[in-house]
This record gives structure tokens, C-alpha cells and sequence, in this order.
């Protein structure tokens, strides 16, 4: 970290994080990596790749495959100095290690009036797309942001990769980091030295005037591809990527409503009970409320587990074209 | 049984372990030319385990397999059109195109399913342990699993009930050396996963994972214990995968040679060997047992690519049983 | 179960609960209740009391402490014919065992195409007031209802606390009941023989023409207080209680919110993400969008974990008088 | 450390067992007044095991503890004050009464906290272990649990990550016979808790835990070999609870005879006798470690109620370390 002036190249989503992995170990001692197939595996998405190499077998450790423990490891390391980033392999198996989570990471700071700290950063890839079906397909982002303690973020482009997860590793609480499969290989400009981009700031990925998306994951690419083709039809879209799910930025979300009226709420995530919900809450009951031309309408996953067929996955959940045509018939029929 | 002097127990086996490879090397292709989709789990130099295993079962017995189950599912009795046509994303496929590779199940022969969770069929394996007591059924219940689930929490949960409630489980321990990229001997400070059981109270033996005989003679007294009503075993079935651990593995953690060793104690090769030396079958009918796997395995490609997609109408109707709701 | 009549007697919440679970058993010898501390205990909460007696330890089996493979033992039992009945000792538990609930349970009849079922009923306590803070405290509903595959019921009242075991049980999927620990000791009137509730069905608590409140858990009584002295004020409220959250009966919440023009959505657990998160969202993409005539409120508990202290406690989750002073406003503002 | 033969030792020894005494017996008076809240879990009967416990352990040294954890807190060095200001719902507390008995802990003295979760501490002392290590601290952790907690997977998963990392931890359980009210006999089929041990290859012993001595030598031991970086170790310290599991026990799952035998065993006792007999101590000098432990508590539970209750609107942004968000 010497050079002065940032110079931004182009990399994958897996390569930034991976930088800012390597950056943040640099930086700090007590930061390391732990989980299922880090190190000489190089993680199932490879997105550890060669840190083993650079860090050794202690900083950047393989484990038996055991996410409870894994994770309530990462807790105890923090609760005793360190700065542990566990990753777990699939989204999917955080339900394993949902105690350490939920009852112990998120909530021992408070328990124990504020005497402690856990600053640990669990990162895992969810979301379809990849034929791995039901048990590793889930968008469990709604689950977390339902704990109070967890500070939750999905990165939805290659620069946000980086920058989201170094202020994540900064950041003095448990912090789920939920990256997507399908963005691993898409590439981008990230910043070379710093980059990292604060909890909590939603991005207005692009600015309309008939309907603002709220999108998540890799659903904002596919916001965004169909905000240029609703363009082409006449149709001006913002685009508002939220980044930091908790906390959340509601304000930017509550503005881009206000100033088009209509609110497109997008998740890969199962409709019911899912992220969007949150979102359709807080408009539904925001100065927003008052200038609404419209339902405030989420387009969804299906309410079905993630099938294997591939003709049966994209049907679960959206895609471009149900994004372009429900953004039509909300700004065309209202 | 000794599946190497009773002919029509080696024709079996044999059979058994030929439409594995071949199931495998056919999926491998398929996947590699881009006509199967999502991620597969190979089980070629492991055909041992299913194969001895399931010999020892009986109708009515029931397994649960994990992602991978395609031995498991062929051992245990499934229609290879059918599991190749889930694999292919057909409406005719085991589980009409929802499940694939790792769901894989032919219910109707007991398979209560694949599983995509490392150790997740352990306590549902318990449980089916469970009903077959209260129900006062005859039956076993069989739980593979690998080496890696050893480590997880469900496996000593799901381990330890059917332990303390004599439960009529046997639990296979498929010891592949790695959990997908973790040795064996850095995710466990024992010499032998067996060793194991003594945990729970419950015998633990372990065997040569390459040799079907041994691991039928092993599963065979643990059933009847089981059926005896004396209680769960832990058997551990030594053995090695050829394949990477799935599409992704570049095969880092584990040397040529290492791979090579095993390839050279081929479960199928060595169990030939031994029915050919014993004289229990000529070459003419290792040729047709091997043809027979073939031919099933082609015409089960062929019969699955005729099939209709599986159909994304119906999707939402899925979920519940009962109807809709 | 040879009468004809069907009488209604006074029982408590846990006695209803109990009256269910024996006439299950009585009906049917697939039924069966397994369980920490079910048996010779009766139950932490004492809900099973006095059944070890009546149906002996097999039927009603206790277990050593490891909740995930005891929900895995139902799957498992279900999966080979069983009817079982799993309770878990305070919801928060449901953490351990989540990946049997949410990957196994609530999908293996859609993974295996509909060749299995998974006829099984989890029985847990949630919700806060007792004083045995953070980790025995939460209400999880919310991450339940997002699972695709599993339905979920919170009986608020003692007959339906028997209506919808009962209707549970009978059910061939997962059914998640979340009873509360409050209410346990609450006396109602309860049928004898029948009174099944069928899943599904909200019940319409109370009937007003100034505002909806929707309500879930003990939140359906405090709401009725609530109701009672808005009466008094010259207020008039509607009081929905879903009872089964998946799948939710929204047609009713529509309905009530359309006749009055304003929503009032009552929780205990915190709100970000919480399952009125869902019925705000519905309402705000259906026919009643029309009829608003304020934003939709909710009032959840604090976006915190469940304090020790009885002061602090209080405040955390909503009490009659902030339901009151929220309605109030709601209506008085708008 | 030989604590009945060096008077000092013997002092500490038996003034923080009656401390423990005399604090839980505050706690079941005050709580069974009205003036407590929530439910407790007392520890009488059982105070000879973290006072043994903790003996062996050093500054900078860190526990994790249980829902049974006041005598954990004690022995570790907790004020108890501050104690009971936590369980009288006061802004003095150490959790400024946001945890309660269940989340009741020192932070300072190394005490990661009670836990409401059975074995929720196990992998957290595996984790706090690997800290040590990577920091090259000199320091071990010590890890309580329940019999019952040795069921769960989070115990499994912890305990085996401990062993093959060789961690500097001492798992302690304390087996007083019932996880709640289920038996030790019906939750497992071993004999002796301490058999587990050999699954993850770590020693494993049984002690007297109604015997600070011997548990005091046990884990001296096992933390001696956790400091020299040979790993973890398991101690099963059988004793015996007196009161019921918490306060909706009717204690319908045990015997009356049973309770008196082990009342009869009383630790404290025992130990007095010992140090009497050995000559060590006079009959003046436990009166005085009695009238201290008495002293003691009084003096906590007047300083806690002085104290102010906790205060309400600061919850909020109590919930996120560095400043609300
Ligand atoms: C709970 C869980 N954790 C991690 C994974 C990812 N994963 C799939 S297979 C595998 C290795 C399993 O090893 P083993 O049990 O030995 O079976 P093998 O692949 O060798 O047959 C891992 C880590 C998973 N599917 N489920
Ligand atoms: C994960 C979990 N399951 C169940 C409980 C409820 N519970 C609290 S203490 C207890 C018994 C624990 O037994 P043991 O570990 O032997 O400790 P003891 O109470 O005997 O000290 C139970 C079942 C819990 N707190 N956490
Ligand atoms: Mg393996
Ligand atoms: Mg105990």
C-alpha cells in the first residue's frame, strides 16, 4: 500500500474481492480467512485463489466441513482479538450455522451491554442461475436483515466487491457479506488502493423520471438492461441499488420514489417475506406515500424452491424481459 | 452371500458396479459436451460401496444418499432412463426436472433422496429408523455418507438418537480421502473414522471400500443387527474418487501419483480378477455383464433425450403437497 | 371421541394445545410427539403435561438436546410414514435445526417432484415477557414465512391454538406453529370434539370503519384492548389476525383495509424485515391502494434484541398504550 | 497446587465455593420474592467445579461459560456487585441488565459470558483457542458445559475444530447427571461422558467434581498441555445440582432419595472436613471464609439496590458497536 495515486484497473468480482482480502491482511494482522476449501483449493467459486500462497496455511485456513462450528469459531476469535472473514461455501449453509449468527454473533454486543465486540465478516454466494438447484440457489438475504445486530450487504457490481467488503472488515460488528454466483466472473473498474464504499449508502445506479427500481444482487444488471430498453420505448427508469441492506439507506430509496412516482421493487428472493417487502413497507409509510401515481409493485422470485432444470430456474425468477414488461404496464396503466 | 463363488451374486454385483462407471462416464461426457446442466458429483472408484452395501438390503429397506448418489440410486435399485432423464431436465425424470443430480431419488425402491447437504440425509436417516420401529416394520434404514460429513453437527445428532434408541440404522461411511479438498487426516485427529462410534456406544468397523464383498459382509451383519433389534453400526468404507470433486476441481490437493495408486486397485477390475481366479464366472460373462451395463446406459440416454422437457407451467403447484395452496 | 354434541369448555392456551395433541394421537397412531424435556417434565412450557402418562414414552419421546437432528428425525420419520410431532423448546432454538427445516423439510416434496411428503408439525414458543432475554425471547415468523414449502400458523387465541394444531397436523406439508409464551396460561372457550381451523383463514377479530389493524401473536389481545378504549375515544377499528401467515389469507386484510381506508400493522418482532413487512406490501400493491387514505403504519417492536430487564423489555416490544396513541394519530393525522 | 494443604489456597478455595453458595441462595430468595426477574439457573451442589476449575487458570486466561454461570462468574473474578446489580435489572450490571443471569459476565477477567444457548460456548472457545494461537499468547481457555450439551452438533463441531488445530482449550463439563430432566443414561450410550474424548483424539478424564482437588488437578493438567501447544483435553467433573433445573422444575424425573444422597456429598462439606482434618485450617479460619462469603453477597445485594434500574432510552443504539448506524 505505498503508491499514492489510485489507479483503477479492470477486474473480476472475484479478483476484487479477493484483493481486497489480500489489502485488508496486509493492513492487519489480526485479519484472516477461514472456511470449507480456502486455501490450497482456492475456494469452490475460486475466489480465495492463490491467497494461500501469499498468507500461508494459518491466515488462510481450510476447515472440516462444519459451518456451525466454523462460524462460532470466527465469533470466539473476534470476541478474543482477531478479525476472522469465515466464508461459508454456499449461502444455503448458513442455515447450519444460523445459532452462531443469529443468537450469538449479532447478539453478544448487546447481551453483554456493550462490553464486548464481535467484528467478524461472514461472506457466502447465493442466489440461482448455476443448475445447483434447491439447497444452493437460495437469496436468504431477508433473513438476516431480520436480525438486529447483523449489518447486511449484497454487492451488486465488481468495484462494490471491493469496497463493500473492506468497510465490512472495518467495521466493528458481524457483518454478512452476500455476494451472488453469477456476478463471480463479471468484471469491472475497481480502485487500486482504497475504494472502499461506506455501510449504509444506497447507489443511484441511473437516473429516470417515469418509475425508480429498486434492485438487489444481480438483479440490478438486469434493472439496469431493461431501463435501456424501456429507454428505447420511452420509458426513463432510476435505478437504485440499496448496497447495504441494514443498514439501510431509506432515504435514497424514499427520494427516487418521490421524484417519479412509481416504485419497481425487484429480488431474486422469493416474494413472500422477502427483502422488497421491507422496501414496499417503508415507501408505503414515507413522505413518498403522497406522491405514489401508483401500487407500489415488487417483482419477485417465485414462491417455489430453486429447480434444476434450466428452463425451470429462469422461469423462478426475473428476468429482463418480466422487468421491462412489468415496468411497462406500471407506468402505461397508471 | 460370497459374491465371488455364487455366480448369480458376482453377475449381480458385477452388473451393478459396470452400470455405475458407465452411468458416470456417460453424465461426464454429457456434462463435458454441454448437454447437462448445473454440477455433478461422480462416484467412478467407488462403485464398490453401493454396490456390496445394497446387496445386503432387502425390500422395503430404505437408504438415504447424498450428492454423490448416483450409485447409490442404481444400487439401490432405480430405472437408469428415469435418473437420466432428471439429469437431463425432463419431465420424466425421478423428480420431473425440480431435483437433478443432487435430489436424485426413486422413492418407490426406498431411496429417500440425494442430498445437496453434506450430512443432511444422517438424522432423516434416524428418523425413517424411527418410524420403521414404531410401525414395527421388518426393515433397515442405510445412511451413506462420506468422510466429510463426519465433522458436521447433524451427523452426531442424527448418530447419537439412533444410538441411544437402538434404532435399525446403518451408517456407511464412504472414506474418499478428501472432503472435497480437506485430507482426511488434517479434518480429523483419528487414525480411522470408525473409531468413531465407540462415542456413541455403537460397533464401528472399517473395511476395504474397494472390495464389494467386504463391504457386503460388513452392511450384512449390521442389518441384522439392526433388524435384531440391537441398534445402529458405523461402517467405514475405504475407498477413492478418480474425479474431481465436482466440475470445479482442478485436483490441487492431491497428487498424480496418488491418484494413479488408486486407479490401480479399480473396485471393478480387482472383483473381476477374483470371480475369474476363483472360477466363478468365465470371461464370456464378465463380457456380458459389462455389455449389459452398456447397453442400459445407452438405451436409458436414449430414452430420456426422447422425453418432453421438463414443463415450467407448473411450477408455483410444486411446492405443496395436497394441492394447491 | 364417541360424542356428538360438541361442547365447549374453558380451557388455557396450553391445556388446547394438549387436548389437540391427545386427540390426534387418539385418531391416529402415525401421530406421535417427540421432544426435549416432553415427557416425565411435561414439557418446559408444560404443555405436553400429563400425555407421557397417557400415550407412554414412545409416542411421547423425550430427546437429548440437539434440535437440528431432532427435526431431522421427523423429516425422517415423515419421509417413512410417521405423523410426527416435534416441539422445540423456545423458537429461537429453530436456529440450530434450520437447515432441516428450511433445505429439507419445506423442500423435499417439490425436489423429489412430488414423489414424497413431509407431513410434519414443529410446535415452538416465541415472543418476549418472561424475562429470559435475547436468545429465548425472539419472534422468528418472518424467517419462516419467506421459506417456500413450509406454512406457517400463530394461534392468538386458545381455540385457535387447538383449530389450527389440529388443521396442522392433519396437513401432508410442514407446518411451522408458533405459539407464545404468554398466552400459555390464557383461559378461552374450546370446543370438545371438532373445532379444526382450517389453514388459511384470517379471522376478523373485531369490526370498525376507521382503521384496520392486523395483528399476530399477543399482539391480536393487545390490538383488542387497544380497540376497546379507541372505542371509547370515538374511534372505530377493524382487528384482522391472519392466524396462518403462509399461506395468508390477503383477500381478508384487503377487504378490511379497503372498507376502512387505513392500516395499522401490529407486531412483536423487530421491524425491519418482519413479517408485517409482507402485509404492508401487499396492501400496497392491491385494490385497496385506492382506498388509502394514510400511509400504512406499522408498529413493531424496536429493531433490537430482546433486553433482561423488565423496563427495558417493555420497551422494546409494542404495549396497548402505543397501539392506542399509533391508531390515534393515524386517524386524528389523516 | 495441593488445596488442602496450603492454607491459602485451601482459603480461596473454600472462601469462592461459599461465595457461590451464598450467592445463589441470595439469588433463590430474592427470586423467589418477587424482587427477580426472568428465570434463574443456581448452581448448588455443583461449586467445587469452577472453583477447582479456575484455581488452575491465570490472568489473561478466558472462559466461556453457561446458563448456569454465576459460579463461573464468581470463580473467574467477577465483582459481585455488579452481578447482582445484572440480575436486579440495574445500570450498574455488567450487562447493564440487557442480559441477565443468562448473559452474565466479566468481560475483563476473561469471562466471554454466560450463554443461553446449551453449548453455544463450545466453538466460541475453540474460536477465542485459535486467537490465543495466532496471537502467540500464552493463554488457555477453558470452556464449561452441561452434560446435555455434549449432544448438540455445535459441541461436535467445536470440539473437533479444537483437536485438530491443537488448541489451547479445556472443555469442562459438568456433569451433573440431567440435561434438564433428561438422564445422562437415556441421552447417551456410553458410560462415561469423558469416552467422547477419543473421537476427536484428545484425552478425555472423569473426575470427582464435587472435589475441587480433583478437579483442579485435572485441568491444571489438561492447561499445562494446552499452554505447551499439545491441544485440547476433556474433563467430565461429575456432580449434582440440588435445586431444580429452573423454577418450573417439579423435580418429577428424579428421586427424593437421590437428591439427599448428593446432599450428602455436599462439596463444601467435604472439603472442609478434608482441610480440618489435614490440619491445614482451624475451625476460625472457615468461620471466617463463611462470614466473608456472607459479608460478601450482603454487601453486593446493598450496593445493587442502591443502584439505579437500567435505563430504557438507550436501546437503540445499544445494538451496534462504534456508534448508532
Ligand atoms: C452443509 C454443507 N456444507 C458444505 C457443502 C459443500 N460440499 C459439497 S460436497 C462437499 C465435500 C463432501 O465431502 P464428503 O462428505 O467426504 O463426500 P465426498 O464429496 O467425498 O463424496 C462439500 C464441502 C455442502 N454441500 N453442504
Ligand atoms: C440449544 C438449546 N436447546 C435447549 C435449551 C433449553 N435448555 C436450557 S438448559 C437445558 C438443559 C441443559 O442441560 P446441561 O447442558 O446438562 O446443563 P445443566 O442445566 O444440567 O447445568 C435445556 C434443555 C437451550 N437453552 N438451548
Ligand atoms: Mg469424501
Ligand atoms: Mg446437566
Amino acid at each position: 500500500m505505498t503508491s499514492t495515486v489510485d489507479t483503477v484497473r479492470e477486474l473480476t468480482y472475484a479478483e476484487a474481492i479477493r484483493e481486497a482480502l489480500a489489502q485488508a491482511m496486509e493492513a492487519d494482522e489480526r485479519v484472516f480467512l477461514f472456511g470449507e476449501d480456502v486455501g490450497i483449493y482456492g475456494g469452490a467459486f475460486g475466489v480465495t485463489g492463490d491467497l494461500v500462497h501469499r498468507f500461508g496455511t494459518e491466515r488462510v485456513r481450510d476447515t472440516p466441513i462444519s459451518e456451525l462450528g466454523i462460524v462460532g469459531a470466527a465469533v470466539g476469535a473476534a470476541l478474543a482479538g482477531m478479525r476472522p472473514i469465515v466464508e461459508i461455501q454456499f449461502s444455503d449453509f448458513t442455515a447450519q450455522a444460523m445459532d452462531q449468527i443469529a443468537n450469538q454473533a449479532a447478539k453478544i454486543h448487546f447481551m453483554l451491554g456493550g462490553a464486548a465486540e464481535v467484528p467478524m465478516v461472514l461472506r457466502a454466494p447465493g442466489g440461482s442461475g448455476t443448475g445447483a438447484a434447491a439447497q444452493h440457489s437460495q437469496s436468504l438475504e431477508a433473513w438476516f436483515a431480520h436480525v438486529p445486530g447483523l449489518k447486511v450487504v449484497m454487492p451488486a457490481t465488481v468495484a462494490d466487491a471491493k469496497g463493500l467488503l473492506l468497510a465490512a472488515i472495518d467495521d466493528p460488528n458481524p457483518v454478512v457479506v452476500l455476494e451472488h454466483k453469477l456476478l463471480y466472473k463479471q468484471s469491472g473498474q475497481v480502485p487500486a488502493d482504497s475504494g472502499r464504499v461506506p455501510l449504509g449508502e444506497a447507489a443511484i445506479r441511473r437516473e429516470g423520471t417515469d418509475l425508480t427500481m429498486v434492485a438487489t444482487g444481480v438483479m440490478v444488471s438486469r434493472a439496469l438492461e431493461a431501463a435501456d430498453q424501456l429507454a428505447a420505448d420511452g420509458i426513463s427508469a432510476t435505478v437504485v441499488d440499496p448496497r447495504t441492506l441494514k443498514p439501510l439507506d431509506s432515504g435514497s430509496i424514499v427520494d427516487a420514489v418521490v421524484a417519479t412516482g412509481r416504485a419497481l421493487l425487484v429480488q431474486e428472493a422469493p416474494r413472500s417475506g422477502g427483502f422488497m417487502a421491507e422496501v414496499a413497507a417503508l415507501i408505503g409509510d414515507s413522505p413518498a406515500f403522497g406522491y405514489l401515481r401508483a401500487p407500489i409493485r415488487r417483482l419477485c422470485g417465485l414462491d417455489v424452491p430453486i429447480p434444476y432444470a434450466p428452463q425451470l430456474e429462469r422461469a423462478a425468477v426475473p428476468q429482463v424481459p418480466d422487468i421491462v414488461a412489468e415496468a411497462t404496464r406500471l407506468v402505461r396503466e397508471w | 452371500m460370497d459374491l465371488t463363488k455364487d455366480a448369480e451374486a458376482a453377475q449381480s454385483a458385477l452388473r451393478t458396479m459396470w452400470t455405475i462407471r458407465r452411468f458416470e462416464e456417460a453424465v461426464d461426457d454429457l456434462f463435458g459436451r454441454g448437454l447437462m446442466h448445473g454440477t455433478m458429483h461422480l462416484s467412478i472408484g467407488q462403485e464398490a460401496v453401493p454396490t456390496g452395501a445394497c446387496l445386503a438390503l432387502a425390500d422395503g429397506d430404505y437408504i438415504t444418499s447424498t450428492h454423490r448418489g448416483h450409485g447409490h440410486c442404481i444400487a439401490k435399485g432405480a430405472k437408469l432412463d428415469r435418473m437420466m432423464a432428471e439429469l437431463l431436465a425432463k419431465e420424466t425424470g425421478y423428480c420431473r426436472g425440480r431435483g437433478g443430480s443432487m435430489h436424485i431419488a426413486d422413492v418407490a425402491t426406498g431411496n429417500l433422496g440425494a442430498n445437496g447437504i453434506v450430512a443432511g440425509g444422517v438424522p432423516i436417516a434416524a428418523g425413517a429408523g424411527l418410524a420403521v420401529r414404531m410401525r414395527r416394520q421388518p426393515h433397515a434404514v442405510l445412511s451413506f455418507f462420506g468422510d466429510g460429513a463426519v465433522n458436521e453437527g447433524a451427523w452426531h445428532e442424527g448418530v447419537n438418537l439412533a444410538a441411544i434408541w437402538d434404532l435399525p440404522v446403518v451408517f456407511v461411511c464412504e472414506n474418499n480421502h478428501y472432503g472435497m479438498s480437506m485430507a482426511v487426516n488434517k479434518a480429523f485427529r483419528v487414525e480411522r473414522l470408525a473409531e468413531r462410534a465407540k462415542a456413541y456406544g455403537i460397533p464401528g468397523v472399517t473395511v476395504d471400500g474397494n472390495d464389494p464383498q467386504a463391504v457386503h459382509d460388513a452392511v450384512a451383519e449390521a442389518v441384522e443387527r439392526a433388524r435384531a433389534g440391537r441398534g445402529p453400526s458405523l461402517i467405514e468404507a475405504v475407498t477413492y474418487r478418480w474425479k474431481g470433486h465436482s466440475k470445479s476441481d482442478k485436483n490441487l490437493y492431491r497428487s498424480r501419483e496418488e491418484i494413479d495408486s488408486w486407479r490401480e486397485r479399480d473396485p471393478i477390475t480387482l472383483f473381476e480378477a477374483a470371480v475369474l481366479g476363483s472360477g466363478t464366472l468365465a470371461e464370456a460373462e464378465l463380457e456380458r455383464c459389462r455389455d449389459e451395463a452398456r447397453d442400459a446406459v445407452r438405451d436409458a440416454i436414449r430414452t430420456a433425450n426422447a422425453a418432453p422437457d421438463a414443463a415450467a407451467d407448473e411450477l408455483a403447484s410444486a411446492v405443496y403437497a395436497g394441492g394447491p395452496s
